[in-house]
């Protein structure tokens, strides 16, 4: 879907932001940016839709080059949500959702539809929100605005610079979950920045890590987490790469390999779980003493007794 | 004028089908200029003319507007002309003043229609005080007092007097005495009277038609060189104007013909003491002089 | 990018060129004559305008910066709105019916003038100190009180140097009007630069004209760069801006 | 008192007519005025060099007294015989008005939030509908407080137009002046006043009907 | 050293804004406060300098009770940093940081050795940094300059108000480890407030947590882990406590309660650690397949080998 074929980006004649980068984002992928501070994610995304111009290389979208687009029809038919949400204050809600669409001429009842059920999308009601504007809203709720924003006109292509940078912890990981499921949906490809390796094990079907403009690794997070390329992405992704990699596997997938003992009946300290339960979480429980195995429940079923020692045997076996 | 500022709107009438009568009148910045030129505005406007007033200029400025015709008319000084605009030798004669003045204002495209009897001359007023204690009775008596206490007396007067040939320059020359300049106090015109009067100056300039020299018992000093010239008020038209509506002359004569010295500084009284409105001064002179209806 | 310096080059080569070429055939048609011709006249105008100037500036300075500083403390926070709110509507009375106003009160000359100016510069100067001082964030007095600045200690520590630029800025635009008001000064026998000014207003003479009017649009543009260079001593580095919006 | 309320009810045409004279200047120089400063304001924003070079002339503009710009502006328009009168004064008030104009157009539009221009250019707005749809509209408060600034300003200056023989309230003043009439000048000063705060009024009403209802919330602050 | 004695704060006589609160911080300790925002952390800080009266009870310092100290002399003795910084824009770093000294009217000479020696302590150049102005720093470098001028004259409290709530989460976590080394070295008794559990676990001696105004529990870190209290401290404290509470053991815990094995010289998968490791960190890198057992070494010593097994029986028995 889209390629980026040795892409250089260089500002002022001396600052290289990005360095020969090469990569293939598969159509419906949410491929996530990862690195610290200043090393060419945002540039990256940005030229994209030609937001910045390309130093060297060439970005393809769908077979085209972008150099070679209309850059207003380019970015009509590209997504484009940033920290901050950057929502229009003197716009309605409504105006601002619909921003692409008015540009692109479309007729009022496809308007309205169209915003209808966006805004169902992300679980708000259309007619309580319509007319109000985005300092009456909080800032979960203008955060899920902006992401309806850049999907009005229903682009294939969508580009999120952190998009919830701006949010505290809790309201952050209910839209990140949020987010995952209206993408079960739409399956649009998506490039999403972000700086918190969680998101992007969370977030990314790939994971791009940058250090001063150059790709350092390119791979599936649990790739990433299980094989680090190099030592600066083993330091990047952190000592607990493994516990974190256990947040990627269900109790499903284990089941799937190996197989678990029945439940000892006569252990008191024994908890029900349901089977996609992941695996950090079972981890955690069986940690925190709550139990000493996880009574694993598929439907109606019990199929079997979960340990820790079931657990490490997977680990070790299947993920790293 | 006011509404474009160009000359051709001013006086441009031409081509205006519904054959309306349009005239920009001037005027100076003092009492007897707003009195004079309400008369002649309301009096136009009886006579179904379209007018529209100018007022508050100095002599230069109105002057200069009615030359490049930013005003059609507006009344004038006979000695104002002669001497400060064309340069000539004062001359104290009303009636040869009126004939050189019109004489050589119609090389300058300006008509002067017939004159009234009101001379409003420069003068210069004391404190009737003062005058008495000091001796000081003609500007002669002020120069050989100025000339033994050169920084006793404060002088008021404004801006046009003090740079004007006809003004304090041309008095000093020629009685022979020296202001020094932070004796003289310079102030918007008609204001010295009141200053004269509460002793914030000595002397001050006056005209002679203003009603104030009365109402506040101030004393003109006699002017015994003949210095200044006469200042004989008479409409001035634009040769342009006038062409256009040649009827003014005769239409306006009997204003002119109707004032005098002593009327105008009547009706300059009822405004500054009695403070009348100009319109209203103005307008009921016009009745009372059978020149309009009431 | 080189291109717009270059249109902005240009346009400052331009301004410059006018400016000059102003001056030359300002200069060269004899327009500044009277200043050589009556040093002393020139000389006397000079200070009569720079006395007013001065005395109005400071008398107006010295009652409204402790006047904004009173307004803003908390006690008097209610009597602020109502002082603000006159000095907003003072601000739409023109100057020049300030100064005839004055003038119907205390007679002609130089006091009328001088209160006039002092009444009309009052204004900026208050506003722009209680702007000023509203407009310190509530946090740094919370840090200063939380370590022990007494309320004395935050005024003079805190509050005055963070304001200062805008009670500066007040005092500027108060200063620079003030010249300007002050040439009205001889509409009341004040005196000043604006004598010439009237005078070649009245008599269509460019001669009195310019010799008034350049020296006193100079003086206002040293008073202006004067109290920009003084500005940059006394204000702290930390709290200059560069572009302010009102 | 009686005294002052007499003379404007017996005066009331004359007053009405300054009024209108008075009006007439100020509003033709600030429509003007805006037509000049808004887009150049707006062109500013583009070329910071050009923008520091122009405020600062507004900024030199606006230190020179009004009385002796009216002067200096004699000389030079006299060479197209328009020294005195309507003319230099609609220039004159022209020239003041740039400076709050210019400078609020810039500065509002400089300061909307990057993130949005960012937004709106990323969604494939052109530079004129960037303009029109974002840029302006969330301007508008700044920009119309630098209008009102200017009229406010060009009303009292307008009053000293009156010297230059451009009419306006500022006759009244002057003939009250002359007379030493306290009661003139006060119904010169109160008109004026009055213009003012009225017109202030209006055009705060109309910068409330002009600021969109989602940023209202900043005009409070 | 700081006592709270039944200390109630209400505003404008209906809102309650702490409620009936009494503990105990002891000499050299930091005791966080902690909840959800509102419940009333900053209140009953800033009443211990009296920023806040006291509507009820006592605060008492050292046996003092606040409300019979002169306010003014109380605060000078208490650090004070706020959260955004709050330095002065007019006054340059070195003023700023000398604020307190300078109304205690120290000379020329002390105010300068004690700068440098602060500067030095948070690891930024003193003459580098004397003249500048705080906003030709970046957010990191205020925030440092901000807690050294509440430590400028050596007070024995200090209270801080969420003092690295700004900050990104790399640099926030550099600074947090900058400042409890800090800490080590000078035995401040400190308040500080943050609404973020890993900071307070990291962080505090003690744990305070509120919640709309009443005080939740109070205890060391790892007690709160293990036995919170009440299920609005297990809902706040998260699922994954008792990894959390790992990280606040060491090796050395595990060694002093229980026997490790002789490591097994011929299992190749296996690791060195030195004995201070946290558990935490020596739980991942056993999932990580770095190793299937670890080597603990003290100075030069081998002293055992660790499995996953003994640090699960360490957490169930002695921790959870
Ligand atoms: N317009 C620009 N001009 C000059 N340099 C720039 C420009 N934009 C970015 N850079 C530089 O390019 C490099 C990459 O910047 P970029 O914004 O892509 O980083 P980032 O990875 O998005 O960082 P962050 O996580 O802080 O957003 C940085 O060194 C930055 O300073
Ligand atoms: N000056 C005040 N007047 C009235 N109510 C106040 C005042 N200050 C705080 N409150 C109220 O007291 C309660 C506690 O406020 P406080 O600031 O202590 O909360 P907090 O725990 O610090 O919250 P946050 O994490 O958001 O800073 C809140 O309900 C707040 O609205
Ligand atoms: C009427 N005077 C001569 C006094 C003055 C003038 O010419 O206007
Ligand atoms: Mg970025
Ligand atoms: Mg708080």
């Amino acid at each position: 879907m889209i390629d980026f074929n040795h892409v250089t980006k260089v500002f002022n004649d001396d600052i290289k932001a990005v360095d020969d980068i090469s990569f293939h984002v598969p159509e419906g992928n949410i491929v996530v940016f990862l690195g610290p501070s200043g090393c060419g994610k945002t540039t990256t995304l940005r030229m994209v839709n030609r937001l910045e111009s390309i130093s060297e290389g060439t970005i393809s979208v769908n077979g085209n080059s972008v150099n070679e687009l209309n850059p207003i029809e380019l970015r009509r038919n590209i997504g484009y949500v940033i920290q901050h949400n950057g929502l229009f204050p003197n716009m309605t809600i409504e105006q601002n959702v619909m921003a692409v669409p008015d540009l692109l001429g479309w007729d009022r009842k496809k308007k309205k539809d169209r915003f209808n059920y966006l805004m169902d999308l992300v679980g708000l009601n259309p007619d309580q929100f319509r007319k109000r504007y985005p300092h009456e809203l909080s800032g979960g709720q203008q955060q899920r605005i902006g992401i309806i924003r850049a999907m009005a006109a229903d682009p294939p292509v969508m580009l999120m610079d952190e998009p919830f940078g701006a949010l505290d912890p809790i309201i952050r990981s209910h839209i990140q979950n949020e987010f995952l499921q209206i993408q079960e949906e739409v399956q649009k490809t998506i490039l999403f920045v972000s700086h918190d390796i969680d998101e992007a094990i969370k977030m990314g079907d790939k994971v791009a890590i940058f250090r001063e403009g150059q790709l350092m690794q390119y791979d599936a997070p649990d790739e990433i987490l299980a094989h680090p390329t190099n030592d600066f992405v083993r330091k990047f992704v952190g000592k607990d790469r493994a516990l974190k990699s256990l947040s990627l596997h269900h109790i499903q997938d284990l089941v799937n390999e190996q197989h678990l003992n029945q439940a000892d009946e006569t252990n008191k300290q024994q908890k029900t779980v349901p089977i996609h339960t992941n695996l950090k979480d079972a981890l955690s429980i069986l940690l925190n003493q709550e139990a000493e195995q996880l009574v694993v429940q598929s439907g109606d079923n019990q199929i079997g007794a979960l340990t820790i020692q079931d657990i490490e045997n997977y680990l070790h076996e299947k993920i790293m | 004028a006011c509404g474009g500022g160009g000359s051709e709107e001013s006086s441009g009438n031409e081509g205006s089908g519904d054959g309306e009568k349009k005239l920009v009148i001037g005027a100076k910045n003092f009492t007897e200029q707003f009195v004079l030129s309400k008369i002649l505005s309301i009096y136009l406007k009886e006579n179904g003319y379209e007018v529209e007033e100018k007022n508050n200029m100095a002599s230069q400025v109105v002057r200069t507007a009615l030359e490049n015709q930013q005003v059609d008319l507006y009344w004038e000084y006979t000695g104002t002309s002669l001497v400060t605009y064309n340069d000539q030798d004062p001359i104290a004669d009303a009636d040869q003043a009126y004939e050189a003045v019109k004489e050589i204002d119609k090389k300058n495209g300006i008509v002067w229609l017939n004159p009234a009897d009101v001379n409003n001359t420069y003068t210069l007023m004391m404190r009737q005080d003062d005058s008495d204690e000091l001796g000081i009775k003609t500007i002669s008596d002020l120069a050989e007092y100025m000339n033994e206490n050169p920084d006793e007396l404060l002088i008021g007067t404004n801006a046009e007097f003090a740079t004007r040939p006809d003004g304090i320059k041309g008095v000093q020359k020629t009685y022979g005495f020296e202001v020094p300049s932070s004796n003289l106090k310079k102030m918007d015109s008609g204001l010295f009277y009141q200053a004269l009067r509460d002793g914030q100056v000595d002397v001050a300039t006056g005209f002679m038609t203003d009603s104030r020299i009365k109402a506040f018992d101030l004393v003109t000093l006699e002017d015994d060189k003949n210095f200044f010239p006469a200042y004989h008020a008479a409409i001035t038209v634009h040769e342009d104007s006038l062409a256009k509506y040649p009827e003014l002359e005769e239409l306006l004569k009997p204003l002119a013909e109707n004032l005098d010295s002593e009327t105008m500084m009547d009706l300059n009284y009822r405004v500054d003491i009695d403070e009348e409105s100009e319109t209203d001064v103005a307008r009921s002179w016009l009745v009372e002089n059978g020149l309009i209806e009431e | 990018m080189n291109r717009k310096k270059l249109l902005a080059t240009l346009l400052k080569a331009l301004l410059s060129i006018l400016t000059v070429l102003f001056f030359v055939w300002s200069y060269r048609s004899g327009y500044y004559q009277l200043i050589f011709d009556d040093p002393e006249g020139f000389w006397f105008l000079f200070q009569q305008h720079l006395k007013m100037v001065l005395l109005s500036s400071s008398l107006a300075i010295a009652l409204s910066v402790p006047l904004g500083i009173l307004v803003t403390r908390p006690k008097f926070k209610k009597v602020q709105w109502l002082i603000m709110n006159t000095a907003n509507l003072g601000q739409t009375i023109p100057s020049l019916a300030i100064l005839a106003l004055a003038m119907t009160w205390m007679g002609i000359g130089f006091k009328p003038a001088v209160f006039a100016l002092f009444l009309y510069s009052l204004l900026p100067i208050l506003r722009n100190t209680v702007a000023g001082i509203d407009s310190i964030k509530p946090e740094l007095l919370d840090a200063a009180r939380g370590m022990g600045y007494k309320p004395y200690q935050i005024l003079f520590k805190i509050e005055l140097p963070n304001a200062a630029f805008s009670i500066f800025a007040g005092i500027r635009t108060a200063v620079v009007l003030n010249i300007g008001t002050a040439a009205l000064a001889y509409l009341v026998g004040g005196g000043g630069l604006g004598d010439w000014i009237f005078t070649g207003i009245m008599m269509r003479d460019n001669i009195y004209l310019l010799s008034g009017a350049v020296p006193v649009t100079l003086l206002a543009l040293f008073a202006d760069l004067t109290l920009r260079i003084i500005e940059g001593f006394v204000i702290s580095k930390g709290v200059r801006q560069s572009v302010e919006a009102d | 008192m009686q005294e002052l309320w007499d003379y404007m009810i017996n005066n009331q045409t004359l007053i009405w007519t300054y009024t209108l004279e008075h009006m007439q200047l100020v509003g033709l120089s600030v429509v003007i005025a805006i037509a000049i400063g808004v887009p150049l304001g707006i062109y500013l924003t583009t070329n910071d060099y050009l923008a520091e070079t122009v405020l600062q002339m507004a900024n030199v503009i606006m230190t020179i007294p009004s009385i002796a710009l009216f002067g200096i502006m004699i000389p030079i328009l006299s060479l197209i015989d328009q020294g005195i009168g309507f003319v230099p004064a609609v220039i004159a008030l022209i020239l003041y008005s740039q400076l709050p104009i210019i400078r609020n157009t810039y500065v509002a539009i400089k300061n909307v939030d990057p993130h949005i221009k960012d937004a709106a250019k990323g969604m494939g707005m052109n530079t004129i509908q960037k303009l029109r749809k974002v840029e302006i509209p969330n301007a508008l408060p700044v920009i119309m407080a630098g209008v009102r600034q200017a009229v406010i300003m060009n009303i009292g200056i307008g009053a000293i137009a009156a010297f230059i023989g451009a009419g306006g309230l500022g006759v009244l003043i002057n003939q009250g002046i002359a007379r030493t009439n306290s009661t003139i000048v006060m119904a010169g000063a109160i008109a004026i006043s009055i213009m003012a705060i009225v017109v202030d009024m209006l055009l705060g009403l109309f910068q409330k009907k002009m600021t969109p209802k989602g940023l209202e919330e900043d005009l409070k602050s």
